[in-house]
Order: structure tokens, then C-alpha cells, then sequence
């Protein structure tokens, strides 16, 4: 087992690696750049080294900055998280000729799940459904257009660089088709400086499910069921839970089977995600390759909850060599987990991400429920990173009660100073469809407006009177507000 | 509306409300024999209250020459510790203290970013939810979309300026 | 369902009953004395009812001020936690008697298994081993010396009446019998006004061993594995675990089985535990029965962990009359958890509960690590009450994953204020024998000296600077020792 | 001792010891690049320290005369904000600054306490751990046990007593 390992990462993330690697006894090393140097992750470590300023490009995404780090400080492996360097095969490689362990697949593994091209091909060689779909190598809107009537409207038109849903065009009937070209051309390229396009046949409501896999350097590959992250706002997952209520015994064999071929076609290693649209539900759905993601998840949580599994622990297991310690049928899920993502954003404003002091942050703790945060009262929230707070994760023997956890444990989760979408969550997981279980990769764009409209209330008199009580004289010692930063500059090594 | 109606948790004929402090932050209310916890920070004119799961900013600055008037003991809530100034019941129309959502602030940068791309130009129709400029502030894409439909007057940006919060980008007639 | 529960306790099982009803739609009724205005119980609940003065005798023993708030607030039902009334039969049948529903057995089972004599008569009967040993009806000291000789040393002699260890005897050779029953009496008499004895087989070395039993009202009877308690202190347990280290799947089937027996033939209903004492370990361990408890244990929690089941969510389900809704079969253990207790008592002075300000208090918040806890910083520990603030359960894979997680989580649970046994837990885990799971009740009282010696370090230079930071005026502000009550005297209502 | 032995988390070298405010009562202690989390509260005659699960409870007070002096740099670890005032490495033999652990506080009472019951009479002999008085606060028994070895000289209370803490109920010789 490795002696310390540096977490390439920040947040919530960052920390929940660092208490990975103190229940295994191995020494974290965190990096951190000037607008981190106060953070939790900073602080949970056993050693911490700053690796640049604010802007993540001189520090998070520098490669150089993060291997200098881990040689200063003796690491022997690197961690990378989510997100900043996680899926880039140059930074794998680099770990790698500097004799460092890049908890995560090999280089060319990135590289080759990385291309969606180069995805499909393989799933399709595995035998896993994809969507049918091209990217044209002539690009002539006139050659797109021929694309988009072979595949059969409806169809999707969308950028083959980039994501986000930017770009991203629907065509219901044949007229439609050029002008949609055109202006997914345009947008296209603003957004990435590459017009290319890609048409693929519209999956209609689909869910967005996916399936965990974990494989091992000795030939094991086990896959850890399914999530349904079909709650998504612009194509950003915002509650993903598992089990998926759409999936039956026999859907759940298929496509977790499906999902380890596409890993083990792969020459897969370390904890990876295949991510399917899935048509209809139960025994009869269809499920379509959409891509894998070779890292861990944010979303990991819910699946740990349900298996019992400790996916980051595993990863490192994987990483220093171990056999994977669980036959598939060893493995199984117990219960229900959701998970919500408490983002700093105005849901009231298209979601626009907040930046500002926490001025007052309190954490529920209650049986079943778990919170993975990187934040805490008194800090910052910066305009630099992600706007991802904390999630938060509910256990319930059945869907219902996880359901209810999770709405009573953000009814005790104050986060003031910033905005949040908490409220907005709060209204979701009681929206009739959510209750129901009837997802779709839509539902959150369709129900924003009429969910957003009824979080906009006046303000009621028990509010008024609690702000007035705070804002009494006399209550000015225990006011939460103050800055204790400022008081404290003079004297601060 | 009549007395113990509105948000339903009030006993009839109580009218008192006590706020009592917990510890940092963190208050009771309690009316009759019924209770909740609510949370509040934040300097007084922007005071952050956190009330079952929702988050409202109160002014209470201006609050007490808008909202709050003496009332009679039998149809309003007393704050106690506040004699003389009395929460009377809100409704829909007679409420000008609103938590801050200003549609105006849409054509505004939230934060310091960067104008990644213009998808409009002057004298362009729009409608209510189109993108006009997508802003970037490091890894997030902020899209800046009409809040009702209407024409481009003016573009107040260029690609590739770093742009501050508050001024507004594009302006619409 | 109901609408209404009143929960008559106080501190941390109050508050893990008024989140079950929360998460229920239940709305929970608290009860307080004027030691507890400001417990975090009494502000968590719907409704907060004042019973009486600080004395337990005039507000949480009293059965009058209890079903007097019962029927000020209109409450249907009644859940007792664990201490205070809940064993009491008296209590159970004025609810009854009020048209309350009690939520736990009724009062006749109560009174059976609350008499040792019945319930050992009970147990022998429904086939369950039980120690050999009796209550001589002639308490002459000959005669009680004859009972231990037919019983052959080593011989146990207790007071019948009481409990907590007082004035319980060991006897290894005849010769030292007649005066450790002069002693015993003496001591039973001062502490229980009763100097009746009991001698009993002296089992060595045991571990305590105990089983979850849930019944319905209609038939349905249902065992929920064991919980090793061997960990005590003079009699209270400090640590608990699931499953136990001693335990095979052979010797869990005929315990749980007795357990289910004997809750059949004393017509059980709601949650009890099966109290055993176990000798050896394996297929070939002896077990015999110790006691009933017929109440929610302070270390349900354990079992939640491992079997996925919300014991007090099932608790109330049973008491509205549902049926338990899992066969046998269903239910199943999965990974390991590890309570710790965390008392307001000084170990380094014979565990004296200790009273006072909680200046500092904040909770681990970290995955697999549940904290249940009546109290809050600032709040203050009285003397009026049980000196248990919290409890820490640790889950994992396995046995080792979870004594790490309870480690990591003690050593990041701060409470400043009054001295508790957090450090001495700390230590107990790193225990070898407790590392290996070789345990027996007389582990914690024989090692603890050793253990609170390892304690009593010098102050390490790391905490005197720490100390003197926080001593600077500079750092005045974010000082937490300030009362916050003392400034708001003038205004609360 | 050497610099950079001990309690085996310092860099050889380094001898400078930053403490930093993370937030209430919360303190991160920088020795080189390795890093601790401590919590500390309480008054400066009484000041509770939380450091890796272990609480200490030091009187800064009187703390500076008997174990702080200043330091050679390369010998000491330096507290940031305070010149000239160095924490020398502590030993076994010459730590006065230690825990409040006072063997005498234990024949008295910790709290106030209902005298249950006396198990001695004066001039009785006693071993370590005896049982001399049973307390009672509430549900709670408190056992007053021998401190050491000796003989009951008085008995300074009586059965059904309530007791104030820190009042001595045994005296032995």
C-alpha cells in the first residue's frame, strides 16, 4: 500500500480523498492555489503545498505545478479526482514517466474512452448498443443534412467538439433542418472555434442511467449496478439516486453485463462509469451507449451507499496492485440512495453561479444521511471553481423513505450568504413526477419555470420577525456574520 | 385574512410570536405551543434568513417604514423584545418587502467574467429565454438570456472583455 | 399512522425519535424539564411541553405531567426512548388506561420481564439455557452459603433487588463464601434498602452478547442478528459492535433462535433485546440468558447499521399496527459497526460525570460515520441527568475498516468544556485485544488503569502554543467561551 | 532531545511553529509543510485545547513563568504573533505545566450530591480503590473511592447530606 498520496483536487472531492487516505493510514498531501489557502482541504491534510494562483490553469490544471509538488513532498501516487485533470491522458502519462501511480486507467485508456469516436466504435465492437448517428466527414451542410434524413427525423444535430448542450440543436420534421445546421454551426463555433457537427438519431424522454465498474490489474472487472442521474438541468446532472426506479432484475443483468464488456474490451482498470440513455422502462427497455467516464464520479456516493462499497477506497486498492476483493455475485444492492448537489446558484436567475462569504453554513447530521462537503461557515465561495458546495446523500429502505430523508435534511441545512439552489431542490424532490419515480433527462428544463415560480413567495412574518431579532443590539455578540479574518491580520504567522 | 389562517401553523387567539436565540445564528420561534427553527446572518441591510428549507434576504432597514406598523394585540404576530412594533400578516399585494429578484439584473454579469461569445446584434428580435452573450468566469459557462421577449437595442460588450458584475451587457426596448 | 406522538424523554434518543416522526409526517411532541429550556430536543420538535422542575422525579419520572402534555397537545401515542419510564409497567398501562398508545410492549410483559425470577422461569421454560443459580426463599447467610457450595465455586453473589454491580461479590474458594455474604448484604442494604442476595454459576471471562427481536401484532416475530456489549465498565457498556467477533453463523442461528422463542412465549410486542452471556466462542460457545430489556437499547444503532432496518421507524409502524413487513429470511447483516459512547465523566477520576459549559462542541461529519446527540455548543451539561452526550457509530466493510472510521472520527470530534472519555475511547480501539476482537466484560476494568496511565502525558508543546493563540486579545473575536445567553437577558420573551 | 525528534512530526530544521485561525475555536499548526487540526475554548486561567483526540486543559496564566522562555531559533519552536516567546520541548521530568489531575480533588465531591451511603468508619484501614462514600446526583451514583492506602482519620459529612464539590468527605492519614 502506498505511504502518502497528493490529491490533485479541491472541494468537497479533495476531502473526501484525504479521509480515505487517513482510515487507510496513508499520509494526503493537498495542493492549493492563493484562493484556496483557507479551505477545508487545506486544512484536513497532512501536508499541504501551494501550487500556483487563484486561476486553475496556473494551478489545478498545471501539470508542472502538481508533479513538483508530489516530488517535493516524496509522494508515490497521485489522486486526481473529478474534474480538472481527471480525463487527460497527457497528465496520466506524465504521472507515469515521473514514476508517480495515477490512481485512475492507463493513459491510453483516457485517450481512446475520451474520443467519442473512437467510443463508439468500441462499444459497437463489444456488442453494446449506440445511438445511430455520424459525424460526416464532409461537412457540407447540404452532407449533414443528408445524414440527419438517412438517420430519420426526429434527430439531434449537435457540436462533435465541446458540451454543455451548447449548440446542441433538436429537428422534428425535414424544413427545420437547414436553418438548425446552420445555427448549430454558428453557435458551434463561437463556443469552441470548431464547427464540425455531428447528427445522431433522437432518443425521445430517454433516462440517463449508468453503470459503476470497478476492474482490477489481475483481470477482474465487476460492475456495481446502476445509477439514474436523469435529473439534469442543461445537462448538468443535479440529483442522481440508484437504484434506478426503472430498472428491473432483468435490465439491470443486460446492461451491467454490457457495461463490463465495453471494460474489459477496453483493457480497463480503476473505477470507471458507462453511461447509457435508456428508451422506455423495465424488462423491455432499450439502452444506448453514451459514453464512459474514466474517473470517479460525483455522483459515487449513492452507489456506496447501496453496495457498501467504498469506491475511493478501491481505487486505491486497485492502484497499489490489489485483486479486486468481491466476485460479482458477492456484490449487491440494499435500500435506496439519493443524492442532491448543493451548487452555489441562483435557480431564480438561469442558475447563474454566486460567489460570496459564507456567513453562516450548518451541516444536518442525522441517521442515514451523509454529507460530502468542501466548504465551511466563515469561508469564501470564489468565482473560480465549480459552484458545487456539498452534496448531500439520503439512505432509505425504500425509495420513499430516502426521498423524505432528503427532503428533511435540507429543510435543516441553513447555507446563508450565497445562494443556493437548496430551495429549489427542495421543491423538485417533491415535484408529483419525482415522487413517482417518471424521470427523464427533460423533466428538470420542462418544470423550471412552474418550480422556480413557486419559490417565489412573499416574505412570510415569521421571516421578518427573525431578521428583526437578529438585527437587535443587543444580540451583536453571537451575530455569525462577522468577518474573523479581519480581526485577525495582524497577528497571523 | 383572518387570525390562525395563512401559512396554517399559528394557534387561533395566540398572536404572540417568540423568537429565542439558540446559539450562533440559529433562533426559535415559537407561537402557542408550536415551534420551528430558523436561521439569519448577514448585515441588516441584506439579512439572510434561512425558514424550513427556503432562504430569504430581508432589508430591515427599510422594513420597518414599509412593512411593519402597530397593530392590535388580537390580529398581529409581536416579535418579542420589539414592544411597539408588530409583524402584521402579509399577503400578495400588499407586500413590498420582497426578497431581491430584479429581472433587470438578467442582462447583467453576476460575477467578473469573461465575454466568451455575442449570439445577438442590435435591432435583432428575441424571445423571453434566448442567448444573448455567454460569459465565462473560469471553468463555468454563464449564459445571459432575454427575460422577455423584445428587440436588441444596444450591445454594451465586446468578445473577449472581462466584464464586471452589475453593468449590464445588452440592452433591450 | 399517527398524527401525533409525544416523545417522555430527553437528550439524544429524543431527538433520533423526533426525526424518525419528521421523516414519517409524524408531528412529535417534546417534553421538558427547566434544566432542559434549551436542549436541542425541545427545539427540534413540533411542540415543546414544559413538565416540571429539573428533578427527573417531578418531570421525566412523572407519569402525571407526562400524559397531562399528552393531553394538552392531543397526542395519540407515546414513545418512551430508553431509561426514565421506559421499563416501567405502571407507566405503560396509565397510557393505556388514558387511551394513549405506548409504544413498546404492554404493561404485563413489562412487569414479567422486568422480574429476574419470572423472566429466568420464563426463559427455562421456553427451552432458553439460563445460568444456574436461585434466590434462597431462607436468606439466612448459611443458607446462602449452602446454595453457593451446591453451585460449586466460583460463585457470583449479588443483591437481588438493584443492579449497576453494586455489592456483587466474587467467590473463588469456599473459605472466603461467609464473608463476602456478610459484605454483600451490608452494601445491598446501604444502597438498596434490601440486603436480599442471589448467587449464581459464575460464568469467566464472558462476553455479552445480545439479540434484536421485533414483533408485530400479528403473529410476526423477526430476530435482527446480535450486538456484542462486552465492553463495559462496571457494568456499562461504552462500546458496541455488529456482528460480534465471537459469533458463527451456526451459533447466531440457535441464539436468534432462543431469542425468537422466548419473545413468542412471553406474547412480546414491539422492539426488546434478548440479553445472553456467552462462554468460548464458535459453534461450540455456550450461551445463556441474562435478561430481557423490553425497550429501544441505547446501542440500537448498531444494528441499523448493519441490517439497513430503522428500528424506531419500525418501532411506531408496529405500535399503529402494521405488520412487520420483512420475513426472516429478508433480513440480513451486511459490513461492521462500532458505537462508542461518548460520557461527560473523567476517566482519569474513576469516571466521576463531570458538569459544565459545552465551550466547544462540533461533530465529525464524514461517510459511514453516524452521530446521534442530544446536545449542542454552548448548551451546558447538567447534573441532573445520565451523562451520555452522544454516540459515534462507525460502519465498514469490515471489522477493521470500521474501528479506523471511529478512530478518525473520535480524533475529530472536539469537546471542550467538561472532561469526557473521548480520549480513553480513542485509546480502548487501539487496544491489542480489542484490535483483535478478544474480548470479555471485565476487559475495560482490568485494563484501565494501563489505559488512563497512557493518558496522562505532559502537555505537548504543539497544545500550549495553541493554547496561547488562543489567550491573544487578537484572537477576542472568534471566541467561542462567550455566553451567548448572558447578552440577550434583556430582551428574550 | 533533539530538534526534529519527540513527537516525530516536525521536519529536522525547521523550528517554526505558525498557528493559523481556521474559523471558532479552530486552529491549523504549521511545522514545515506538515499540518495539524487543534480546537481550543475557555477562559486563560482554564484553556481547553482539543489536538488529535486528546483535550488538555492548561492555564496560560500562570503557563509563561515556569515552562516558556525564549528560545534559540534552532532549538525551539517559535508560536507566530508572539516575539519573543518560545515553547520548549517538553520532557517527563521537568513539565510543571500539567493537566489538572489532582489525586487529593478525589475524596471530595465532584458536583453537589445526596450522600447515599458511608462505607467507612474512622480509623479503619483502606486500600487503593476502596469505596469509601456513595454520592448521588440524580439517577447517577458517584463512587468516592480510596486515593491510596491508608487510614480513615474523620469523616467530614453524614448520611442524606448534600454535599457542595470540591468540600473534602474523607480525611485520610
Amino acid at each position: 500500500m502506498f505511504r502518502r498520496i497528493l490529491i490533485a483536487n479541491r472541494g468537497e472531492i479533495a476531502v473526501r480523498i484525504i479521509r480515505a487516505c487517513r482510515e487507510l493510514a496513508i499520509e494526503s498531501v493537498a495542493v492549493y492555489s492563493d484562493a484556496d489557502a483557507r479551505s477545508p482541504h487545506v486544512a484536513l491534510a497532512d501536508r499541504a503545498v501551494r501550487i500556483g494562483p487563484a486561476p486553475a490553469v496556473e494551478s489545478y490544471l498545471s501539470t508542472d505545478a502538481i508533479l513538483r509538488a508530489a516530488r517535493e513532498t516524496d509522494a508515490e501516487a497521485i489522486h486526481p479526482g473529478y474534474g480538472f485533470r481527471a480525463e487527460h491522458d497527457a497528465f496520466a502519462a506524465a504521472c507515469a514517466a515521473a514514476g508517480l501511480v495515477f490512481i485512475g486507467p492507463p493513459a491510453e485508456v483516457i485517450a481512446r474512452m475520451g474520443s467519442k469516436t473512437a467510443a463508439r466504435a468500441l462499444a459497437a465492437q463489444a456488442g453494446v448498443p449506440i445511438v445511430p448517428g455520424e459525424t460526416p466527414a464532409d461537412q457540407r451542410d447540404e452532407t449533414i443534412a443528408a445524414a440527419a434524413r438517412r438517420l430519420g427525423v426526429p434527430v439531434l444535430i449537435k457540436p462533435s467538439e465541446g458540451g454543455g448542450g451548447i449548440g446542441m440543436k433538436t429537428v422534428r420534421d425535414e424544413a427545420s433542418l437547414m436553418p438548425a445546421i446552420a445555427q448549430a454551426r454558428r453557435e458551434a463555433a463561437a463556443a469552441f472555434g470548431d464547427g464540425s457537427l455531428y447528427v445522431e438519431r433522437l432518443i425521445e424522454r430517454p433516462r440517463h442511467i449508468e453503470i459503476q465498474v470497478l476492474a482490477d490489474h489481475h483481470g477482474g472487472v465487476v460492475h456495481l449496478f446502476e445509477r439514474e442521474c436523469s435529473l439534469q438541468r442543461r445537462h448538468q446532472k443535479v440529483v442522481e439516486e440508484a437504484p434506478s426506479p426503472a430498472v428491473t432484475p432483468a435490465l439491470r443483468e443486460r446492461m451491467g453485463g454490457a457495461a463490463v464488456a465495453l471494460a474489459r474490451a477496453a483493457g480497463y482498470r480503476n473505477a470507471g462509469t458507462v453511461e447509457f440513455l435508456v428508451e422506455g422502462s423495465g424488462d423491455e427497455a432499450r439502452f444506448y451507449f453514451l459514453e464512459m467516464n474514466t474517473r470517479l464520479q460525483v455522483e459515487h456516493p449513492v452507489t456506496e451507499q447501496t453496495t457498501g462499497v467504498d469506491l475511493v477506497r478501491a481505487q486505491i486498492a486497485i492502484a497499489a496492485g490489489e485483486p479486486l476483493p468481491w466476485t460479482q455475485d458477492a456484490l449487491q444492492q440494499r435500500g435506496h440512495a439519493i443524492e442532491v448537489r448543493l451548487y452555489a446558484e441562483d435557480p431564480a436567475r438561469h442558475d447563474l453561479p454566486q460567489a460570496g462569504p459564507l456567513l453562516l453554513y450548518r451541516e444536518p447530521s442525522m441517521p442515514a444521511v451523509r454529507v460530502d462537503s468542501g466548504v465551511a461557515e466563515g469561508g469564501e465561495v470564489s468565482v473560480h471553481y465549480d459552484p458545487l458546495l456539498a452534496k448531500l446523500i439520503a439512505w432509505g429502505e425504500t425509495r420513499e423513505t430516502a426521498r423524505r430523508r432528503a427532503l428533511a435534511a435540507l429543510r435543516s441545512y441553513p447555507i446563508l450568504g450565497v445562494r443556493t439552489n437548496g430551495p429549489f431542490l427542495c421543491a423538485l424532490l417533491e415535484h408529483p413526477r419525482v415522487v413517482a419515480g417518471q424521470l427523464d433527462t427533460g423533466l428538470v428544463d420542462a418544470e423550471r419555470g412552474a418550480l422556480v415560480a413557486s419559490l417565489s413567495d412573499e416574505l412570510p412574518p415569521d421571516a421578518i420577525a427573525v431578521a428583526l431579532a437578529a438585527s437587535e443590539p443587543a444580540t451583536a455578540a453571537p451575530r455569525s456574520d462577522i468577518d474573523p479574518w479581519a480581526t485577525l491580520r495582524g497577528w497571523r504567522g | 385574512m383572518a387570525d390562525g389562517q395563512g401559512s396554517g401553523i399559528r394557534d387561533p387567539g395566540s398572536g404572540k410570536l417568540d423568537i429565542v436565540l439558540l446559539g450562533r445564528g440559529q433562533y426559535r420561534i415559537v407561537d402557542g405551543s408550536r415551534q420551528r427553527i430558523a436561521y439569519a446572518a448577514g448585515p441588516p441591510e441584506a439579512r439572510w434568513v434561512f425558514l424550513e428549507g427556503r432562504v430569504y434576504v430581508v432589508d430591515t432597514v427599510r422594513l420597518p417604514s414599509t412593512t411593519l406598523r402597530p397593530g392590535k394585540p388580537d390580529t398581529t404576530y409581536v416579535a418579542s423584545g420589539f414592544p411597539g412594533l408588530s409583524v402584521v400578516e402579509g399577503s400578495r399585494t400588499d407586500t413590498p418587502a420582497r426578497t431581491r429578484h430584479d429581472d433587470e439584473l438578467a442582462l447583467a454579469a453576476p460575477m467578473p467574467a469573461t465575454v466568451a461569445a455575442i449570439h445577438v446584434s442590435p435591432g435583432q428580435e428575441v424571445e423571453t429565454g434566448d442567448l444573448l452573450v455567454m460569459l465565462e468566469a473560469m471553468k463555468m459557462e454563464l449564459p445571459i438570456r432575454a427575460p422577455r421577449a423584445g428587440r436588441v437595442k444596444a450591445i454594451a460588450c465586446r468578445r473577449g472583455e472581462l466584464v464586471q458584475p452589475g453593468v449590464q451587457l445588452v440592452e433591450l426596448e
